[in-house]
């Protein structure tokens, strides 16, 4: 039914515009527009001169005030069933990342989905969503996707792949030679496909590999416990927390929980609330790290001695262990961690990172069990898709298998291997040693270059599919549009090749669901499972495992440190994960929390390393309007971001890399992130920088000893958002500690004395009335820009390019702002998003020559773009500088398909105007429309949400009426945390901070921050 | 011999006109110039000037086909090289009107060889810098939102407490009152040139522009009192356009704009500039046109004291910005001002102090200042000076406000240097129409001057012989 | 001196500024008139693909507008009918007429008619009609009576005066709603007066800020 | 011999022109003409304002201040009224919290409008009051008119004066020093 809906809308939207298009208005205006028609609007170095010029209905739409070309409606045939033109609808569907599955809403207009928001429903979403999956719509519409079946490089018809695929399935016998490479397999339908083609085939193999993968941890499991478990932690239950390398608040999170879970530990209402303390031990400067109450930094390569010194210091297990080697401070720490944990019994939780090796995730187990945290903040189940077989080695196996020639047939699904796998199997050249090679994927890869046949995949949001939460729990995965291309599910394409019983997505999923619910009212199950994105009842089985101390202990005898090399980390990074993001515009261009760098990835090092290695260095801790710091270190804003470059050789092949320099790395220790520098993609990942997988060896897939790193004489420019890292000691982002908060509560509002503040005028009233106002708990944010995306995709808003965030134009309209405080040597850092601050006297108003920003009378600072005739006095006079303006005409270059994308309910902004946030004014007139409808009752409080604010997976943003007393926001607004920034400028400011709480150790709290 | 007594008189004042030429003589002087054929070497002038007018066409027009991106202003230096052209040929547009209107009303004699000339400036100045405010709008199509249209279709009217729309009231104002108030000076000599015209063309042409003139005594009578009122207006005028463009700033609530220093202080670096830009045109004009007789060292002198004068209350202005900013105790403040001096636009900062300040203490001497190559060179340096005291205040202003993580650097494009070297030759194109086809000097004026001069003399002449007896 | 102007030339350079200043004046007269919306705006009536007479259907067959734009009271869009709702009564009636072959050929074929859109706001201006239509706004407050057009036109300029002028003060276009689609109908008193309860009843209070439709 | 018929006069001739080389004399001899001989439909023609000239042949007093004063202040009201419609009246818009009038940011504006009127009214006033443009006038056939914007005074005794003789007007003003004196016809 659904599914028969979206085609039919989705479809007629797709024919309206190509009919638009031909029409002779559209073409008249269009060389109206632009006499060079299609070329160069924008100057050469953007990204969009490369994109041709096709911009249809929605500049012509916003012309037709002026003239009036024919347009016409194309209502629909046969008129559908509840169905209303405009209105918005929501689906329940899961993404699947990292391995696991995560429900979600899709908003879908007129058959376009437009908008991705967490399911309230679905226990690892609770209604907030990541970057990964609010940037899928861009992913869903873009343009450079694979659009047919390709054989030997040359597009071929749909029905070409078929034949192909039933004489193949044909001649496949028992199967001898033919293997499937897929990713983790974590779709209950898809694995019964799978069981199928392997029982049809008994020779054939099915090997899974993820680039990202979880390998290590499930040998620290099986070391521990004798078996593969999944690890729960419980972080919101958890009193004390010690993070080891692990950074839970952000790339190692695989859905959103652990944040909202943590953040519910670290919300302080009154003085008097309980607040839970975070240690943090990593070489990277994670999103983690910053949240730490206390963190130091260390090479992610010692961690293993320090996990078994600190099991030493809690007496736990046989190991007895003296601590060795270690600095003065380190052994401090880890007393003083020991006795924190020690104290907390039960309430205590130590986690590792997935690079970390097995030994240390089993030693994290045993801890965990010997300090009754096992069963309590921490608890294991039992998977049913679990993965015996460790997948390097699987992989390494197929590799031997495919350069000596015994595999006639490889079926690879998804995962552009042959650009991820380690780069010493070198799969890329192996692939082209079979004589049939199919690869299923969304873009034309380089797996997809490399096999004979590459096809088009289905996107999630066009597929029917399923798949787990990490507790078992399962979704249904329903399309929001039919394929756009026709693209085929890999389940379709496995069903195809070996002859499953059902050949149709739809029917792969319905029928594998149905049997298991009860005969009689399976239909109403199914339709209840749909609707709410949850299938009842299908967790794992949770077990409560002993740890074998013993081979623990064992394992955990650290090798002989070979402290003389450079450390080389790899980790997935916000942008592209592990490349597969690399073509979505939204994701390159947001910045990297901790180094604010956008298009890029470098290897970042600490600046005592980086004067080790001679290397020019960015003080990111520069005060003040000096050019250099005492350390000589250059303000990134005067250095024009030029950054010198190094090669970084490991065991023979080497890799050529900016540097970037941040503080709280640890010295001796280079990150380097993975998923960059595609060559086979589409044109927003071109030359967004370097291959980090050409240094990525089977051997040392994460953590690499002893790299070879020398200086180069060459220099990169790299991009950030945020140029200066420090706040020049202005009360902009106030924090304190939870003891000092207890003792005197008034420290917050006295980090700023303000004479009384008069104006010249009374003062306008706001007394009446929805007045909305909106709080963001900093003690909760852990910066990871997941607001930022959300509102770029509810507004609108366009992506401008790496040249020209470089010149300063990038558009977010909430930027997270990250700050480092403290000493150079253990920087701490604090992050926030910053919008639009919807001042009650908004200085930007007063000098708007043609009133085109105004005050409404519920206290929002309106934005009519339509008047604007961009002089931009209002930036200048903003002191947040959270106006943006459209210097170029970002929007004229988007092509038709990606166009699909826009919120209908959001002005899209011609060249030449400002732009703003503007609370998402869109929703709050929806909803106050709905209630008048509804007999002009009341608002609800939470009724309205501000995109930001649904999707903040922390909670830490609230939005609501301050008029009524009993609204969340004004209870928080009640607060002594409660602060407005720059509120010295009278700018009564309607959103306003809560100031960040560190629950420090007093112990540590002598040493050092 | 009694002449000479005069002359060494020390009470007496030099005379303005050298030479002691007849009315006649003065008018063939200035008539001269627009009767000769035209020169090969203005021809030669005005093509180069006009194709470099040429590139600010292809500039703007590139411009509004792509969007303000095409300069390098970006968040959070919205306004850069835009405003301080404006703000840079306003100033300059100061001058003319200043030596019209304000040294008329203290009856400076010595104007009257320099107004006509100095209000045509003021009149090209202000036509380069009307053209900044119209495009440095990121929808120039829209622009006339600006001025208070009645309007049927939006009823929206302009924000009147921008100071954006103060300044749309200032300059069209002042463009409008310059404008007339330079062609009533003209109408007389337009006459004079009308009646001289030997050629059909010319007599038409003149004539009509002279409406009639004929310098009947009723004629003047009126004529000498709109002249009196259109000076008396412009001078507060004249001080309020400048006080106005400074509003812009003033108005803000940014560290280093939101000053009550900033009107007095324009209209002092404006009446600085606009000298500096009259003397370097003055100085080359005279000689081109051989009217040192008319354009005497006397007014060069004179121009050049009022540089050193302005000049120096510029420094102060800048001296005192940095003690409020300390004596203020405002962070923001203090902030802005060390960052202006010795942060990234360090030397944007030295620049403009050693050019304004310093340059024109050489002034002091007399030697120097009635030094025809020095006072050119000083002249040039303070144009490039006052260019930069804009950029600076608008540049580090903007670039390091409150918020660090907001903060920025500016790279001016190509575009953007373009478009300010084709306003110059706008400029100066208008000027070579102005030399080529209308009086440089105010014959009249110059006539009149010398009428109640001669007057004088005879006096002093009767006064030498008495002491002789 | 030889004149250089005879004798007559003043006479005539009066006669010629008069003529110039009246120019002058009748040029921006022309101007405003028509560029003013009520003359710019209106009188847009294209020729539809189907020749569908509201003035038959609405007017002297008296179908409720509702049947066909049927989403006004939910929705911000005011529905086209799909071709479904022209063939519920034209399989019955006419159902050979040669006037409605376009619409046969919808039916079977799935090819939507193409309609030509006449009441066209900018893409920058959000109107939506359940609000408007359920505070008791009739639909011929912004479309004239279309139940005695044969073709559709435009009759009300819909700019942003337009829009202005009722939300300063809608008492004079409002009404009960169970009226709203009766196009003709006129209150039996004072409809200021009517208006004027309607507001209290409902607490109508239009807005008037930039947000209230642009956004 | 002409005689000094009113025919003739109003016909043909518009006055007698006289040419003096200093505006000294051009003055004494038109303060003889109009105190002395009581001539009063006189003009003085001249490169630039002769002082005195003016109550030597009885010129009057300029009006001209009071028309500026007049446009200046309506200048003044328009604006004024026009900033206060705008923001109070026809649209109230919140802006800034600020109230819809108010006098402190209106003063710039509302000084420039008075300030364009006034010179509007001071220049095109004054064109108005001297009749300008009049591309013919009967002093435009002296035949050396030229010099009267050059370097030389003309005094003019119009035809229509009661006292006017073609020839003891033309030898009267001879006597006064003038160096050429011309009948001039209308």
């Amino acid at each position: 039914m659904i599914q028969i809906k979206t085609k039919q809308t989705g479809k007629k939207y797709w024919r309206s515009l190509d009919q638009l298009a031909q029409t002779p208005a559209f073409m008249e205006w269009l060389h109206r527009e632009f006499p060079s028609s299609a070329e160069e609007v924008i100057d050469g170095a953007s990204r969009r001169n490369v994109l041709k010029l096709m911009a249809a209905s929605f500049g012509l739409a916003g012309l037709t005030a002026c003239r009036r070309p024919v347009e016409h409606i194309l209502p629909n045939v046969k008129g559908v069933e509840d169905y209303i033109p405009g209105k918005p609808y929501f689906y329940a569907t899961a993404m699947v990342h990292n391995g696991v599955a995560q429900g979600l809403l899709a908003e879908v207009n007129d058959g376009r989905p437009t908008k991705i928001e967490g399911n309230p429903e679905h226990p690892f979403s609770l209604g907030a969503a990541n970057v990964f999956q609010q940037a899928a719509i861009l992913g869903l519409y873009d343009p450079d996707r694979a659009r047919s079946p390709r054989q030997d490089g040359k597009d071929v018809d749909w029905k070409v792949l078929d034949d192909a695929l039933k004489t193949l399935s044909g001649s496949l016998g028992q199967g001898d030679g033919l293997r499937f490479l897929s990713e983790s397999v974590t779709s209950p339908s898809f694995a019964a496909v799978q069981a199928a083609a392997l029982a049809k085939f008994p020779k054939a193999k099915w090997i899974q590999y993820d680039a990202i993968s979880q390998d290590e941890v499930r040998a620290g499991s099986q070391l521990a416990f004798g078996q593969q478990l999944v690890v729960r932690p419980r972080f919101d239950k958890a009193k004390v927390i010690l993070a080891l390398d692990s950074d839970f608040l952000g790339l190692d999170a695989d859905t959103v929980l652990s944040v909202k879970e943590f953040s519910r530990g670290r919300k302080v209402a009154a003085e008097t609330d309980e607040m839970s303390r975070l240690y943090v031990v990593e070489s990277r400067f994670s999103t983690t790290g910053a949240t730490a109450d206390h963190r130091i930094k260390m090479r992610a390569s010692e961690i293993k001695a320090f996990v078994s010194d600190l099991a030493a210091a809690l007496k736990v297990g046989g190991n007895e262990l003296k601590v060795v080697g270690q600095g003065d401070k380190k052994s401090k720490w880890i007393e003083a961690v020991a006795k924190d944990l020690g104290a907390n019994r039960g309430k205590g939780l130590v986690v590792a990172g997935p690079r970390q090796p097995a030994a240390v995730h089993a030693m994290v187990h045993l801890i965990n069990q010997a300090l009754g945290n096992a069963g309590e903040t921490v608890t294991y189940y039992k998977s049913t898709l679990e993965q015996t077989r460790p997948q390097l080695e699987a992989i390494a196996e197929l590799a031997g298998e495919l350069s000596k020639g015994q595999v006639s047939t490889l079926v690879i699904l998804g995962g552009n291997p042959a650009y991820s796998a380690p780069v010493d199997l070198d799969l890329a050249a192996n692939i082209k040693k079979v004589a049939t090679s199919i690869y299923v994927g969304l873009d034309v890869d380089e797996t997809a270059v490399a096999c004979k046949w590459s096809i088009a995949e289905a996107h999630f949001l066009e597929s029917w599919g399923d798949a787990l939460a990490p507790d078992g729990t399962a979704t249904i995965q329903q399309p929001m549009i039919a394929p756009l291309y026709y693209g085929r599910t890999q389940a379709e394409i496995v069903a195809a090749l070996t002859g499953y019983k059902d050949q149709r997505p739809y029917d792969i999923v319905r029928n594998y669901w149905t049997a298991k619910f009860a005969k009689g009212d399976a239909d109403k199950l199914w339709r209840h499972a749909l609707h709410d994105g949850v299938i009842p009842n299908t967790t794992f089985a949770e077990v409560k495992p002993v740890v074998d101390a013993k081979k623990v202990n064992g394992a955990i005898q650290p090798a002989a440190q070979s402290a003389s090399g450079m450390e080389l980390v790899f980790t997935p990074n916000w942008a592209t994960w592990d490349g597969r993001f690399a073509n979505n515009g939204w994701l390159q261009e947001i910045p990297e929390p901790m180094s604010k760098i956008t298009w890029d990835n470098a290897a970042l090092v600490s600046p005592a390393t980086a004067k080790q290695l001679g290397l020019s260095t960015h003080g990111w801790m520069v005060k003040g309007y000096k050019a250099t710091d005492t350390e000589g270190h250059s303000d990134p804003t005067q250095a024009g971001n030029f950054v010198d470059m190094i090669q970084i050789e490991v065991d023979g092949r080497t890799l050529e890399a900016p540097v970037f320099v941040q503080p709280g790395q640890a010295d001796g220790s280079i990150t380097l992130a993975l998923g960059y520098g595609r060559t086979e993609c589409g044109h927003v990942a071109k030359g967004a920088g370097v291959n980090a997988y050409k240094l990525r060896t089977s051997k040392a897939p994460w953590i690499v000893a002893d790299a070879k790193v020398s200086k180069i004489a060459k220099q990169y420019q790299i991009v950030q958002t945020q140029e200066h890292g420090t706040m020049e000691d202005r009360p902009l982002l106030r924090e304190s500690t939870l003891a000092e908060y207890r003792k005197e509560p008034n420290v917050i509002k006295e980090m700023l004395e303000v004479p009384e503040l008069v104006g010249l005028y009374g003062d306008w009233d706001y007394s009446k009335g929805n007045q909305w106002g909106m709080t963001i708990d900093l003690n909760a944010c852990v910066g990871c820009n997941a607001c930022t995306i959300a509102c770029q995709a509810e507004n609108n808003i366009p992506i401008v390019g790496k040249d020209q965030v470089n010149r300063g134009r990038e558009m977010h309209w909430i930027r997270m702002d990250r700050y480092f405080v403290g000493d150079e040597e253990e920087p701490q850092a604090v992050m926030s998003p910053v919008p639009c601050m919807q001042c009650e006297t908004a200085p930007c108003e007063n000098v708007c020559p043609v009133a085109a920003t105004t005050h409404s009378p519920e206290g929002l600072n309106d934005m009519a773009y339509n008047r604007c005739v961009g002089t931009r006095y209002c930036s200048n006079n903003c002191p947040y500088k959270v106006r943006r303006f459209n210097f170029l005409a970002w929007n004229y270059g988007t092509p038709e398909v990606e166009m699909m994308k826009f919120n209908p309910d959001v002005t899209v902004r011609m060249r030449g105007v400002m732009e703003k946030c503007t609370y998402c004014v869109q929703r709050i007139q929806e909803t106050k429309i709905q209630a008048k409808l509804e007999g002009h009752r009341p608002i609800k409080d939470g009724e309205i949400q501000t995109a930001c604010q649904q999707t903040c997976p922390a909670d830490a943003i609230v939005f609501g009426n301050i008029n009524d007393p009993n609204s969340g926001v004004s209870k928080l607004k009640k607060q002594k945390r409660n602060y407005g920034m720059l509120e010295e400028l009278n700018t009564k400011p309607r959103t306003t901070y809560l100031a960040k709480l560190r629950n420090t150790n007093e112990e540590l709290e002598a040493k050092h921050g | 011999m009694a002449d000479l007594a005069v002359r060494n008189d020390p009470h007496v004042r030099p005379r303005l006109v050298e030479g002691d030429p007849s009315l006649h003589q003065v008018t063939e002087a200035v008539s001269s110039i627009i009767e000769t054929r035209t020169p090969y070497s203005w021809w030669i002038a005005i093509a180069i000037t006009a194709s470099i007018a040429g590139v600010l066409k292809l500039c703007l027009g590139w411009l509004v086909y792509n969007g303000i991106g095409v300069w390098g202003n970006n968040q959070p230096i919205a306004w850069a090289w835009d405003i301080t052209n404006f703000v840079f040929w306003i100033g300059i547009g100061h001058a003319g009107t200043l030596i019209s209107a304000i040294l008329f009303l203290f009856r400076q004699k010595w104007r009257t060889s320099i107004n006509r000339f100095a209000e045509a400036m003021t009149l090209f100045a202000v036509a380069c810098a009307g053209i900044f405010p119209l495009f440095h709008t990121g929808r120039p199509w829209r622009a006339y939102w600006l001025f208070p249209v009645p309007n049927t279709d939006l009823y929206m009217w302009p924000n009147f407490r921008s100071p954006l729309v103060w300044d749309v009231f200032a300059v069209s104002t002042y463009a409008t009152v310059s404008a007339l108030f330079w062609y009533v000076g003209l109408v007389p000599d337009l006459a004079t040139i009308r009646d001289r015209a030997k050629t059909k063309g010319r007599k038409i042409a003149y004539g009509v522009l002279s409406l009639g003139w004929r310098g009947s005594a009723r004629h003047w009578r009126n004529y000498e009192m709109a002249y009196l009122v259109l000076a008396g207006i412009s001078t507060p005028l004249v001080l309020s356009v400048h006080s106005v463009v400074s509003f812009d700033f003033a108005a803000s609530l940014l560290p280093g704009w939101h000053t009550t220093i900033f009107p007095p202080y324009f209209v002092a670096g404006a009446i600085f500039s606009g000298f500096a830009m009259v003397v370097t045109l003055m100085v080359v004009a005279r000689w081109v046109f051989k009217v040192e007789h008319l354009v005497t060292m006397k007014h060069l002198e004179n121009m050049n004291k009022i540089m050193l004068a302005t000049g120096t209350v510029v420094g102060y202005a800048y001296a005192s910005e940095f003690f409020i900013a300390w004596y203020s105790g405002n962070p923001y403040e203090k902030f802005t001002f060390l960052n202006r001096a010795f942060g990234p636009y360090w030397w944007a900062y030295t620049l403009m102090v050693s050019c304004n300040v310093i340059s024109p203490q050489f002034f002091w001497f007399k030697k120097l200042r009635t030094s025809i190559p020095f006072m050119f060179v000083i002249s040039l340096v303070v144009n490039v000076g006052m260019w930069f005291e804009r950029f600076v205040i608008i540049g580090t202003s903007l670039h390091r406000d409150f918020m660090p993580s907001a903060w920025g650097y500016y790279h001016p494009t190509i575009i953007d240097m373009l478009t300010f070297f084709g306003t110059f030759g706008l400029f100066l194109t208008l000027f070579l129409l102005f030399l080529r086809f209308l009086p440089m000097i105010a014959v009249s004026e110059v006539k009149g001057m010398m009428a109640t001069q001669k007057m004088h003399d005879a006096h002093l002449e009767a006064v030498a012989q008495a002491v002789e007896h | 001196m030889a004149l250089i102007f005879p004798k007559t030339i003043d006479q005539y350079v009066r006669i010629g500024g008069a003529l110039v200043a009246v120019m002058a004046l009748g040029g921006i007269g022309a101007y405003v008139y028509f560029s003013h919306p009520l003359v710019a705006d209106t009188g847009y009536s294209p020729v539809q693909p189907v020749p569908y007479s509201h003035k038959l259907h609405a007017g002297t067959l008296g179908i409720d507008c509702y049947y066909c734009h049927n989403t006004v009271f939910k929705a911000a869009h005011a529905a086209i009918p799909a071709t479904e709702t022209c063939m519920n009564c034209h399989v019955r009636v006419k159902p050979q007429s040669a006037r409605l072959e376009k619409v046969r050929n919808s039916y079977a074929t799935g090819e939507p008619i193409p309609w030509i859109q006449i009441h066209k706001l900018p893409d920058y201006v959000y109107f939506n009609h359940s609000a408007h239509i359920n505070a008791g706004v009739s639909c011929v407050s912004c479309h004239g009576r279309i139940d005695q057009m044969m073709e559709v036109k435009q009759v009300k300029p819909l700019n942003m005066g337009f829009c202005l002028d009722c939300h300063r003060n809608p008492a004079p276009n409002l009404r009960p709603v169970e009226f709203v689609t009766k196009l003709g109908w006129q209150p039996d008193r004072d409809p200021e007066e009517m208006g004027r309860e309607i507001i209290a009843a409902k607490h109508i209070n239009p807005p008037t800020n930039c947000s209230g439709c642009h956004r | 011999m002409h005689t000094n018929t009113p025919e003739l006069r109003d016909k043909t001739i518009y006055g007698v022109v006289a040419e003096f080389d200093q505006p000294s004399k051009l003055v004494a001899a038109g303060r003889v003409v109009h105190h002395e001989h009581g001539y009063t439909k006189l003009d003085a023609i001249s490169p630039f304002p002769v002082h005195g000239i003016d109550d030597a042949i009885g010129v009057p007093r300029s009006i001209l201040g009071y028309i500026i004063f007049c446009c200046g202040s309506i200048g003044f009201i328009s604006v004024a009224s026009l900033i206060y419609w705008a923001g109070g009246i026809s649209y109230k818009l919140v802006i800034g919290g600020k109230p819809l009038f108010a006098w402190e940011p209106s003063i710039p504006p509302i000084f420039e409008g008075t300030i364009l009127f006034s010179a509007f009214a001071a220049v095109f006033g004054m064109f108005a009051i001297n009749k300008l443009p009049q591309f013919y006038h009967p002093v435009f056939n002296y035949e050396r008119f030229g010099v009267a914007t050059d370097d030389r005074y003309l005094l003019v005794v119009e035809a229509s004066d009661p006292k006017f003789d073609i020839v003891d007007t033309q030898r009267l003003l001879e006597s006064l020093g003038a160096k050429h004196t011309e009948v001039v016809e209308a």
